[in-house]
């Protein structure tokens, strides 16, 4: 299989309900996120750099900041002659959690396509994934359906994840909805799956006739009649599905490995380009463990956080275990511990805010605090 | 086909730039990175775009090839339209034989076909070693109301540096009468900044003319403009003020750099505009001190970083010091090593405990201090040492302080 | 008012309705016209030669062929860092003959983008008309609203065609309704509208409280409160409305003075690209007063017609006063007149179609006859 | 950064073309039209893309300026991507001097830097003046299979033209044992098509000693080819089978664009990319006469075509005639002209009666017969003639029919 012979197909919206205050204004997609990116940029230069040139991205609403980033996808080099990046927005108004009337509303788009195999994905995965060896995998295994899984403990805002069970040839045995989220280390599906385009639509159009729309369930009940494989994604793989997660992630960028993984320079992480300048640091700022992206004036202190371009940390400011997305104001004398600062927000001088470790506190778009 | 313009811009790239000597040994000089993430000649690209220019012409012959790459299709400055766009212009063999550009005007000389395509009513002549934002656009209305065949830009300079520059005396009403090259004496302190303004049809007749006198060096300020202020063509100065330097030396392009570190320096980098690196935000460690710098995405700094200006993708080693230094992009400091008063060439590694330039303070005699420069991708080996204003590239052996 | 504090916002749909059979599978916007065009392409080209640089265009449905046709819009220069083109769907799903609802629903991307005027435009006119002037009008009569208009007969398309009555300073005067259509010159306006963002929201917002869901009657309404001006398009400019026009706009780019006017090689209508080699024509090829794009391979008789990119004509075919649209495959031997062919319809041997003037036939997308 | 590439194309586009005459004057060889809608250099271009080649270095020198922009950012060849890209490599000058390319492995060893960026295993070097379409892939995997250090492409020529070509003797195998440069009694019909694949590793070094040979011209198939051969490396013939033909002169490039008419040629252009004209459809008259031509975009034929082959936006006035002859983009043929077996280039504009080139039947010596060429923005005046095998262009007094 070539990966020219793949269509990538993202779902902007996953999760969305369970990210509410972070993804109020926007799709889950375009959550700003590591200092300088949106999530979709990482499914989106994964999917570019293993050569998959043509990709829909499924939108169901709040969808002018993610057209805004993607824009034409040149960023992700998907605007060339023979590659392409499409915003698909239903018109039916019909939600993400049902996979199945989503899809089956983009069939046109599906078939009009010349790809012969779809790899869907979530749009809430921060990873630097290759996707060229799943592709081989997929053809040697002469496999129908291939699930990329993940093995760890499923994160908080998953209800009802989905794990499987495989045999020693990595063929799938059993595809199983666990009833509640537990601590446990398990094989977790995340929602990638590489299939063919024509079992994709001819199982969509099936279970939309019987009704069947819970599209676990269809996973669930076609595992008998095709070859199911499982392969693994063993690199480092964050799925945001809450506030929390949300934090602990830009939290993990501190760590070196982390980062060295995710920014493999090989295969880099692409995004919509800003003419920021570098980031100026005064002359009584004071910075200690933490990733700060251009355009940023820092004359404050500045610990244990992801500060994104464009940023002003006023003089005598104290940010501790803090995310600040772009833009934003932090005044003079301010002193902030676990907060969460959406894009554009102005917290004047002196003030204070306080969150938790568990509890982050969140501050919405353009707000003035 | 190619859509009329009322302005075509042409930048001189084309020099060797041997004052800046390893920075410039496989690069030409208007690709000499600056100030954090930019090259030299994003300036005056960047005010082309800012004033409307939408046709740049780069002559370019002396190791072009870096800096056709960084130009490429002219994205970054949205140079890449059907109306618009950005050539590099290198010198070529026709029918009647091939020439190296011999001077600044024989460079535009050699390109009167590539104008004559847009058809323009104006040039403006660019050089690719200064850094400043001026909008062109201004100093044409100026060139328009005088009626002029030419407009020079002047800065005013102190008295006693003037006979350093070009300076240019002048009637009151800004007309020119008399260009006065590095004059013992100087009249006035109106120092020619390079950039000229011709209306098309004059400047094309007087390069016609220079082109076949015997013995013309065929350079703009040598040949052409005392031709034309001979000839009596109405030439005028406009006056600018603001922040300007040229960066053709050592000294001056650390200086230009250390002035974006002091608040007084009015240079808003928001509307230059420069192609991106592609790598996450910088990191700064729990045991980094960064004070006073300017800090480009990519880096890592888990040393010590003060007055210095950190190109993309730098890795500063712990306890390692940098100070009042340029660190160019992919460099990197190892740990320990300390690096002062140094500019440090792309991709170069300092090895652990180097030790590269010194405070003005810690040299004796004032002659022997000054900018130390290593020149890109070099290696200086463990408690290798590089004095101040020595000059390093890969080609040169370095001592070592190891006892 | 510069160009580019103008955003050009067009209504793909434009009277879908009345051309149901060309719009069926696509959008009034994207049906192919002139050989190598497809309708939208004469606004956009127009919006980008004066200088706009920053449109969306709204669809309901069938938007692919208009996805696929526009693309990220480098081909008409509005891809680039500056300049934008936003394809936008509702998810509302309300028709376009409610222009007041499509707006509002649009009132978000409206607001967002930094144009402080708005160039509203249809989908479905054919001209080369430079907007600058309009603009400097705009600016000079201290216009709030400028309304384009046509001296000519109303296509029959137009159910309730506006008309207007302006005093010898273009101020308008009058709006009309008119209760029917006639065949006497009137002074009509097609849906080309300059104002202020701000006007625009506000009295849509206004329309929407009150319930006032006719933008006819609401374009009535508002002729009072405002300084309503009229500017004439002199040049040529033909509607889409029906059918009929369809075919007759095709005939008249026979006229030389119109192609010289339509196709001006100082504002160049652009296209998407496509590699076709140059039409060869066979050694018993006829061809007499036709118009004939890339890519053909022409072996038979044609007169009076269209011929878009990469129809093939057999040997012994005879087609007259024809409009076939690209890749459609004329057999050898048949003889067609009057007939208006879809793309990739397929023509047998032998067999032979007649329409007449004022009925031409239509034969659907990927037919095979 | 650069993306390791497996193979990088160097196509050789720096020769004047001085058989072409005046269809070269101010245009490289591989920038002149062809085929309605191309320019030579489509064809090895398109090739590269089709092949999955995506860096691409074209090495200019002799009148670039129309080539270069052509080019452009390489889109219309899908080569304007991150992971891919074309670059334009006129000659320039370093710290050690400025040379014009000498050779075409002169070229290439200039341009090393440029190819190890991209730290290929292979290096395809192409030439500009072929009309072919090729999957170098395939030629690729021969290399392969053979382990070579080595591959050439040849053709099988009929052994009466044999002496026209040079000449690879292989065994059985394919491997070369002797170059015959022109043989007068040729030993075999594998002629070489200037098509060639390299290990990088193996070229590299073979450039840099001929670089410092004395007397060596610095040519692949003079110096560098016969070195590799006497130091018994291995080089292979990879056999190809289609069409090619070689544009160099007046009449071959007049005969490889007539193929394009005949039905038994098969070339099919569908895969071949070019820039496109901004042009509507072409528009055939009520009173027109079309057989047997290629018309491209913006054309308006009121007049009389056979065997003929329009470019964009080129006007047949009414009652002329036009047979067996390539008018190149926006020409105008006016009103009663007949142009036969005729090259009429760009802008041209052939007077109302004018007369240019015959048929062979008309002329009556055989050696005084050819193709008529008429140079880019030429006017030749109403009733003017041109003759047979005249090459005229807007330099030259051209004769009039008028009594």
């Amino acid at each position: 299989m070539r990966s020219n012979d793949v269509l990538g197909f993202i779902f902007a919206g996953t999760l969305e309900k369970q990210i509410a205050e972070l993804a109020s204004s926007r799709t889950t997609a375009s959550i700003p996120i590591g200092g300088k990116y949106r999530l979709v940029d990482f499914v989106l230069s994964n999917m570019s750099n293993s050569g998959i040139n043509n990709v829909g991205i499924v939108a169901e609403k709040n969808f002018l900041s993610l057209t805004d980033h993607v824009g034409s996808g040149s960023a992700y080099d998907l605007s060339k002659r023979r590659s392409n990046l499409t915003l698909l927005t239903p018109y039916g108004g019909k939600g993400f959690s049902n996979y199945i009337e989503t899809i089956y509303n983009m069939h046109g788009y599906l078939e009009h396509c010349r790809e012969e195999y779809v790899m869907l994905d979530p749009g809430n995965i921060v990873t630097n994934f290759d996707y060229s060896p799943l592709f081989d995998f997929h053809s040697k295994k002469n496999a129908d359906i291939t699930l990329v899984y993940k093995n760890g403990v499923v994160p908080k805002g998953y209800n009802h994840p989905i794990t499987i069970d495989f045999d020693e040839n990595a063929r799938v045995s059993r595809i199983l909805v666990k009833p509640d989220n537990t601590d446990e280390v398990v094989n977790q599906v995340y929602g990638a799956v590489l299939l063919s385009k024509s079992l994709l639509i001819r199982e969509i159009k099936n279970a939309l006739s019987l009704n069947e729309l819970d599209g676990k369930r269809l996973l669930q009940s076609i595992t008998g009649r095709y070859r199911v494989f499982a392969y693994e994604n063993r690199g480092y793989c964050a799925a945001i599905s809450s506030k929390n997660d949300y934090f602990d992630f830009n939290m993990d960028l501190m760590k070196k490995e982390v980062r060295d993984e995710l920014f493999n320079p090989k295969r880099p992480i692409y995004t919509k380009v800003r003419d920021d300048a570098p980031s100026r640091y005064g002359l009584k700022s004071k910075v200690r463990n933490s990733i700060i992206a251009q355009g940023c004036i820092i004359d404050g202190e500045v610990e244990n956080c992801v500060i994104s371009k464009g940023v002003y940390v006023g003089k005598g400011a104290k940010l501790s275990n803090c995310i600040v997305m772009q833009d934003s104001k932090i005044g003079n004398g301010t002193n902030l511990n676990y907060v969460i600062i959406d894009k554009d927000v102005t917290i004047k001088d002196g003030r204070a805010l306080m969150g938790f470790d568990s509890y982050p506190i969140y501050i919405a778009k353009k707000s003035v605090v | 086909m190619f859509p009329k313009q009322e302005v075509v811009a042409m930048l001189l790239a084309g020099g060797q730039g041997s004052r800046l000597g390893v920075l410039t040994k496989k690069l030409a000089k208007p690709a000499v990175p600056f100030g954090g993430k930019y090259r030299i000649i994003d300036f005056p690209l960047s005010n082309c775009v800012n004033s409307g220019i939408e046709a740049v012409g780069i002559l370019t012959q002396y190791q072009p090839l870096i800096l056709n790459e960084y130009i490429g299709n002219g994205q970054p400055w949205d140079l890449d339209g059907m109306h618009s766009g950005v050539n590099c212009l290198s010198p070529y063999q026709a029918i009647k034989g091939a020439d190296w550009y011999s001077g600044t005007a024989n460079a535009i000389f050699q390109n009167i076909n590539y104008i004559e395509r847009y058809d323009p009513e104006y040039v403006v002549i660019l050089s690719g070693d200064h850094i400043y934002k001026m909008d062109y656009n201004k100093m044409l209305d100026f060139h328009k109301g005088k009626n002029a065949a030419c407009t020079i830009a002047v800065i005013d300079v102190p008295i006693d540096e003037a006979s350093r520059f070009g300076i240019l005396n002048t009637y009151d009403d800004g007309e020119i009468y008399e260009f006065d090259e590095k004059p013992e004496h100087p009249k006035s302190t109106n120092a020619s900044m390079g950039i000229y303004i011709f209306s098309w049809k004059e400047l094309k007749k007087y390069l016609e003319e220079d082109e076949i006198k015997e013995g013309s060096s065929h350079d703009f300020g040598k040949d052409v403009l005392p031709a034309m202020l001979a000839a009596g063509e109405r030439m005028y100065a406009y006056p600018f003020s603001g922040y300007w330097k040229d960066v053709g030396t050592i000294d001056s392009l650390w200086e230009a750099n250390m002035d974006l570190l002091d608040p007084n320096v009015t240079l808003d980098l928001r509307d230059i505009y420069s192609r991106n690196p592609m790598m996450p935000p910088h990191y700064v460690a729990n045991e980094a001190n960064v004070q006073n710098s300017l800090v480009a995405d990519g880096c890592e700094v888990y040393g010590n970083l003060e007055f210095s200006i950190l190109f993309a993708g730098v890795k500063i080693g712990k306890g390692a010091t940098v100070n009042s230094s340029i660190i160019m992009p992919g460099a990197v400091i190892e740990e320990g090593a300390n690096v002062q008063f140094a500019i440090v060439a792309e991709n170069t590694v300092i090895g652990k405990n180097a030790k590269v330039g010194s405070t003005p303070e810690n040299v004796d005699e004032k002659d022997a201090w000054g900018i130390a420069v290593i020149g890109a991708n070099t290696v200086i080996p463990e408690n290798g040492v590089v004095n101040a204003k020595e000059m390093i590239d890969s080609e040169t052996e370095v001592a070592s302080n190891e006892k």
